[in-house]
């Protein structure tokens, strides 16, 4: 165990993985010489040399696409795209290419892991401060995780690294230089589709992903203080969900708040809020509660944009009202 | 002359031509006959780009293709009959009758695959090169792609990486003078989209995409280049589809002018001329209907096949939601 | 009134409007010399020349971000996808850029109309049957719209390119040849934002949009073999929604199947069922049952594709099931 | 000489850039007592690039820029005042607080806008040439854009456009060496990028991207064919970034010795230089300390300003998801 940062957990899940299998690289913009805007490739170009740690051109559309046919045939590509507001220009490589061969063609496999950070909160204006969740966890056959502490984001990455099927990694902005402990077991893996109860509660349960685990957790805080005990329930995995993890907590609490830092209508939110209709409508004493940005851009200045993204004190508001 | 394909080559290029001409002659009637399922997009006059760049090929060498591939899959040695099955969206199909003809892939013929979005195929045969060039074999990745793909930015990004780490790929520009119905000349302002190569450090040269040999040794040269660690090429082919853009398109916009000037340049007809010297007519008539007996059972066979059925997926897919969802 | 085609519908649509205002202009692949691989633009490059009705090079991602500033700048495009499934390429220019201008710069306006075709049934393979529905819907300060009959598909096509924010216009490979009454009225407009109850019914709701409509009444009548009444209604509107037809109808029938031909996971009718939770969950007496395309591409060959396409019998299968 | 600036041009364009120094180095200073928010990307040293170029347009002309577009907002005519303020995030900025330094927009003065998506400038001002030829006036669009951007398939596809279709734009290529942290020969393999211009048919100039007088004269030339409806031409400005990529940059990869050699270029003295002969020294530093004190005073003016309140949008509002919603 050590204590490190978030960035540097994911650091050293890329060494690891990098060391244990040659066919592991990396590729995208100012991640080599560099070692990444965030940091988190840091080292690792002079470890593994300018042919697996590649610094690219502003070519995020082809970049994916390569990710794609490269991890048909032969390696592992990890591949880093600075923002989650880029994504759109990747999602033709997600959409039309990666998520359908598994099933035309059936003896393909995709072994590629794509990392980008997305996020409010440090004042980054509407075109880089976005959470775009929805979008990727909309397509069929690509795995999506979002962990929000140091030893998941490094047990998830190496998991996804050594997933034979595209994945896509949420980071936040916001998350890098928490620190807490992390194995440095190298074997030690944190399961895709796997949720944690950060905290146990028996009166409303809180689904939530990367940093808004935290102000979930920081909201049940709060409503302790009125006597209301929260379930939190840490998801780490957007798709495949852990669908058991949500119906038995919902069992339990008989009300849910769900929550997402991306837009409301048509958000992951909306998809929580179907799934636990879905499969937990009889247990619910009150309808699911959705807590996410509303529905416009993040805007710059901070009153402006601490406004909008969502935290503690609305989640709590959200978890008193389905208490009503 | 350098890089010129032995006459067995040369006869194998004659007959996965005719093999393909063959093909989609049987599927254009099919098609009227309301056999055929979705557009097909035949590529009639244009078989030499495909047969003759593919006949360079190794075996754990990849291509990709685009939405009017059946050469290219002829070429890189899938079976005919699977082919013809998946066409036929039967079970028997290459890919069991999910994919259809814009999509076949066969990993272990290095054919992965057939792409229907525009300008796909780049920067897929670019993506391959990349992984060849960090695992470090010799093998080399092409992609085929139309003059109306040239235009799209995924193009541009493809080329640019490609020059600039120097990729084991070649680039089959098939400028086949459409795109669609949109004629070439309304969809850039150079005809020769070769000359964009400079842009990418990267050499270039116009072939007549209707002669196989042509085509051969010109990619062979840009093969070689390639396994020597020199980096990609850009061939630009010029050819004409002598068919609509697919068995939907309704036509009207291609000049007869046009039509009969290619017809006199059937890339079929031109390698017929250039084996006459040292190939008997028969042997040529024979192999030709060795060809078409093999599609025609081809299509015989699919014809008889069954449709696939369908399945839905168990947890274990990976097109599953949740762990635990049917 | 006169009978004519949903493709003829549209097509005097847009030559009413170009008649009526210069700054209409059309560009697309193949919708000028040809007239559209599905008419649509049909006559229309003789009647207003080359300069308002282009032939473009294949270059969506340019193509839709170009529409955003034309129509910041003076002009009404109207830009033809030839499919939704490129919707991603496009994807950008709405995300990062028409979706954030409106409330950055306040004083500019887009009106602008992006129309595209999706859905499948016509046995066009997996990237180009798709309908991504929710891709649009989730991206806020753009319309989206998908009508079913040939009257509104005209009417509602008036209004998008009348209106000051970007309009998504979505319409479906199997409707084109579909023929009814169209009004001659170049002012009547079919206001965005309003659903239509095509069928009244008491005791389940049928939520639907585009081809779906139509299976969503077929299923009413096998439902009324049952003595089950159906009530179904054509969205027409995707964003913004007629919230108030969703809970009247909700609080008469008290059950409710949403319909949509996309993926389910994070889909079009995820939103729908959130929605319904957030609005009428006390009218509720069973969970709205989503149907869907599963969760994979869009198959070939004709009994695969006609397994995973959402359809009448899989819609009134639904009804009943809520009704148990 | 053709195109040459008139003297007054000259001394506005000299004023102008020495407005954007100062408001650069006033931003570095705010930026390390922690009064600024988000990253901030400074053009210390590129300031000639676009006040050269803006300086030949007039009002109706559009102009649309990158994240780091702080001399194409002076030079297009944004109030300096509302420019410092949005920067601060205060509510008499030019967006009221909402944008911020890299998405600054101004309609009535043509600037339409900053753009942080890389590449997204090039289509941007391709879409209003678009507009401006379907309408028939003789305005222009102008982008601004970097070495790092030239990469991006969006670029391509715009220029081919502009190139088939002739449109009323000019792409001003910034050439600074480096696309963020990587330097350009890491990012492309040809160091001129404008050789590109070719494969669209467009003519193109390389410029001393340092030198005020010589981006007019180039840029007078393409906005005059741009009028005459002769089509785009584009401009590739060599010049360099002084500064890091932005105020979070943590450096250690510009070399002293091209940071010294680009010193001895700067803009402002290359233009005091080319003005000395027809301007006393006393002229120049007047106007120079009347920019500087303008600058400080919107400082001054923008600290004292309010911060935005937020105010959630109500139904009428263009978000709103349901016409009932609030
Ligand atoms: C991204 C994308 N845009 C548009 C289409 C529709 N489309 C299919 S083929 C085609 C023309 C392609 O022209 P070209 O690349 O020259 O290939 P050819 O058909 O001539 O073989 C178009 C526009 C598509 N499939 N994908
Ligand atoms: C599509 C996209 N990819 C990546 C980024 C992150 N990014 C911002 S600026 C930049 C470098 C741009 O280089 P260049 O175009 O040369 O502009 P310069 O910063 O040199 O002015 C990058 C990679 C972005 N904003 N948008
Ligand atoms: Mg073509
Ligand atoms: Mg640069």
């Amino acid at each position: 165990m050590a204590m490190m940062r978030y960035a540097e957990a994911l650091n050293q899940a890329l060494r690891e993985e990098m060391q244990r299998d040659p066919s592991v690289f990396l590729f995208g913009e100012d991640i080599g010489r560099y070692g990444g805007v965030f940091k988190v490739t840091k080292g690792l170009m002079d470890e593994f040399g300018e042919s697996r740690v590649r610094d690219t051109p502003i070519s995020e559309q082809a970049l994916a696409a390569m990710a794609v046919t490269a991890s048909m045939t032969g390696t592992r590509p990890v591949l880093e795209i600075m923002y989650a507001d880029f994504m759109p220009l990747v999602l033709d490589a997600l959409i039309n290419q990666a998520s359908i061969y598994e099933y035309l063609w059936q003896n393909v496999t995709m072994p590629f892991v794509l990392r980008t950070q997305g996020g409010g909160g440090a004042g980054a204006g509407a075109q880089h401060s976005k959470s775009l969740d929805s979008l990727v966890a909309h397509i069929p056959g690509i795995k999506v995780v979002a962990p929000v502490t140091p030893a998941d984001a490094k047990g998830l990455l190496k998991s996804a690294i050594r997933d034979s099927q595209p994945v896509v990694f949420l980071e936040h902005k916001l998350l890098y230089n928490l620190r807490d402990e992390v194995s440095d077991d190298p074997e030690l893996l944190v399961p895709i589709g796997k949720a944690k109860t950060v905290r146990e509660g028996t009166d409303v349960s809180i689904f939530a992903t990367s940093r808004m685990v935290l102000e979930s957790q920081k909201a049940a805080e709060l409503l302790a203080q009125d006597g209301i005990s929260a379930e939190v329930i840490d998801l780490r995995t957007l798709r495949p969900l852990d669908l058991d993890a949500i119906t038995a907590s919902i069992a339990k609490t008989h009300h849910a708040v769900v929550v997402n830092e991306g837009w409301r209508f048509c958000g992951y939110a909306a998809e929580l809020s179907a799934t636990i209709m879905d499969f937990a409508f009889d247990d619910l004493d009150a309808p699911v509660a959705r807590v996410t940005l509303p529905d416009m851009p993040v805007p710059y200045a901070e009153p402006l944009e601490l406004s909008v993204l969502p935290n503690a004190a609305r989640i709590a508001d959200a978890a008193r009202a389905t208490l009503k | 002359m350098k890089n010129s394909p032995s006459l067995d080559e040369q006869l194998e290029m004659h007959r996965k031509m005719v093999v393909v001409r063959r093909l989609e002659e049987r599927l254009g009637e099919l098609h009227k006959a309301g056999k055929t399922r979705g557009p097909i997009h035949r590529c009639d006059g244009q078989e030499a780009v495909g047969i003759g760049a593919t006949a360079v090929l190794g075996a754990s060498d990849f291509v990709t293709s685009t939405h009017r591939g059946h050469a290219h899959y002829i070429g890189k040695g899938v079976d005919i009959r699977g082919v013809t099955a998946e066409i036929l969206g039967r079970a028997t199909g290459t890919c069991g009758g999910r994919a259809g003809h814009m999509l076949i892939g066969d990993r272990d013929k290095g054919m992965i695959g057939g792409n229907a979005i525009v300008g796909g195929s780049i920067p897929a045969a670019t993506g391959m090169a990349l992984s060849i060039q960090v695992r470090g074999t010799a093998d080399v990745a092409m992609c085929f792609f139309g003059d109306g793909a040239a235009q799209t930015g995924i193009c541009h990004e493809s080329m640019n990486m490609a020059g600039l780490w120097k990729l084991p790929v070649v680039f089959i520009l098939e400028h086949n003078q459409f795109g669609l119905t949109v004629h070439h000349t309304v969809q850039s302002p150079v005809a020769d989209l070769s000359l964009r190569a400079a842009g990418y450090a990267m050499p270039a040269e116009i072939v007549d995409g209707n002669d196989t040999v042509a085509m051969y040794r010109a990619v062979a040269t840009a093969v070689e280049r390639a396994r020597r660690g020199e980096g990609p090429t850009l061939i630009e082919a010029k050819t004409y589809r002598m068919q609509g853009f697919s068995t939907s398109d309704m036509g009207g916009y291609q000049s007869d002018a046009d039509l009969a000037d290619w017809n006199r340049r059937d890339p079929i007809q031109v390698s017929r001329g250039a084996l006459a010297d040292s190939v008997s007519t028969e042997r040529l008539d024979q192999i030709e209907a060795g060809a078409v007996a093999e599609v025609d059972a081809a299509v015989e066979e699919a014809l008889a096949a069954p449709l696939p059925t369908f399945e839905l997926f168990t947890r274990s897919s990976p097109y599953a939601t949740a762990p635990e969802a049917v």
